[in-house]
């Protein structure tokens, strides 16, 4: 998730506690992509590798594996943006 | 509340850094949730490619804002009269 | 959550604890009251929100939500009832 | 185990504070599993009005009790032999 | 979770840190025996139980709820073993 | 970064301890969701009988590692040149 989307007015706040506030921040930001990555590993396993006859990935869950990551993280970037849109107060043009 | 005012300074510092953790904590989780329901509710199964076509990227654009829609409708059930950010 | 349900017997305490311990009851349950905000949501949006044509909630969607989350707050606090009295030893009478 | 005799109290104090804390979390999530896993037994997912109507309140104490039990019985299968609160 | 399997390098470090560790360590332990609890309940609980016309167990749901729990049990114990290997580098024969 | 320099050196301790804490947080998280998906594709559900037979265990072992490959995969896409543990 991005820094900017945790807390936006830490300019405002006196030295001693901005760093602690950002020690925090980056604490979170640790804990999160590492929850990502493992709720990643799970959604991608469950959804292309059924079939327990062999103890190696053949080249056709790999794949699967490989696409199901990267459309999670494409999807993830994009509501990423609208999210923070929505947060400016920018309105999504319907169409 | 009463009790707060002969508590010494640094457990109220100790509590505001408390809450704004938990504020944060809050705001990584509806992301998550947020983007694993639109996964959900947009992406197909199969994974036949690793782009997202056009149909995908505008049911995302949707699901957004209709997932913040919800999240502000409940928030009002629950008394909040806060945005949900 | 209620309060009576995480911490019975703080009077026994000394002063002091008594004041952490009580800190500590209290950041469980703004965490928990966020959590649950956020699993409400998503429940909800999951079984109500199914049509991706338009970028705002329907009149239907909308009555839907409001239905889903009223239950879900008064079977939560049903469930708190009946849970409160399993703790204190109450036998729940059948039928 | 034998380490603790010649930790300092203030450790001590620290761990109490954190066995309790854990064991309030296992609280928290006892009832909020509970809670989620009565309401996708009982309520019906259609949501045609915001009351719970008779069936599903007797479901919903029915629910509760025998989730006790089942913590119960699988609290005597781990070994420990203290109830689930 | 095995305590092995949470940190392998302890001894290297200085006395005070070593016993600090220890103590995170153990909190991880106790919390996440307690989450498999939680989540053993709550998974057997929803497999075996459907009927909700008495407010007590009946014989066969009973059964249920015990070779559930019983095969969690086992199988956790087997995938720690797995596990461990892996992470030993050891190889998995296949067959 | 640069921040970091200037820092006391309890605040970095603070922080070496904090990054541990989440290191293990990750092992025990992936541990359960190992365990608990395997589960789900490995056990037949309607618990027949409370021994695993030849055919779970053999599901296990390879359910083991085939999710060790796959959180490997994900890990070099994810851009991190270091193993899941």
């Amino acid at each position: 998730m991005d820094k900017n989307l945790l807390g936006g007015d830490l300019d405002s706040l006196p030295e001693e506690d901005k760093q602690k506030m950002s020690a925090i921040i980056d604490q979170l930001q640790i804990r999160d992509s590492l929850r990502m990555y493992n709720s990643l590993v799970e959604r991608c396993f469950t959804d292309c590798v059924d079939n327990f006859w062999r103890k190696s990935l053949g080249k056709q869950e790999e794949t699967c594996v490989r696409h199901c990551a990267e459309k999670f993280l494409k999807l993830s970037m994009r509501v990423g943006m609208r999210f923070a849109e929505l947060n400016q107060g920018v309105e999504i043009p319907d169409q | 509340m009463a009790a707060n005012d002969n508590m010494p300074p640094a457990m109220d510092k100790e509590q505001i850094f408390g809450m704004a953790e938990k504020e944060m904590e809050y705001r990584v989780e509806l992301f998550n949730k947020l983007t694993h329901t639109c996964f959900n509710k947009c992406i197909e199964k199969r994974y036949k490619e690793s782009e997202l076509n056009m149909g995908e990227n505008s049911c995302i654009d949707r699901c957004v804002s209709k997932y913040w829609q919800v999240t502000n409708l409940i928030g009002q059930l629950l008394g909040s009269n806060r945005p949900p950010m």
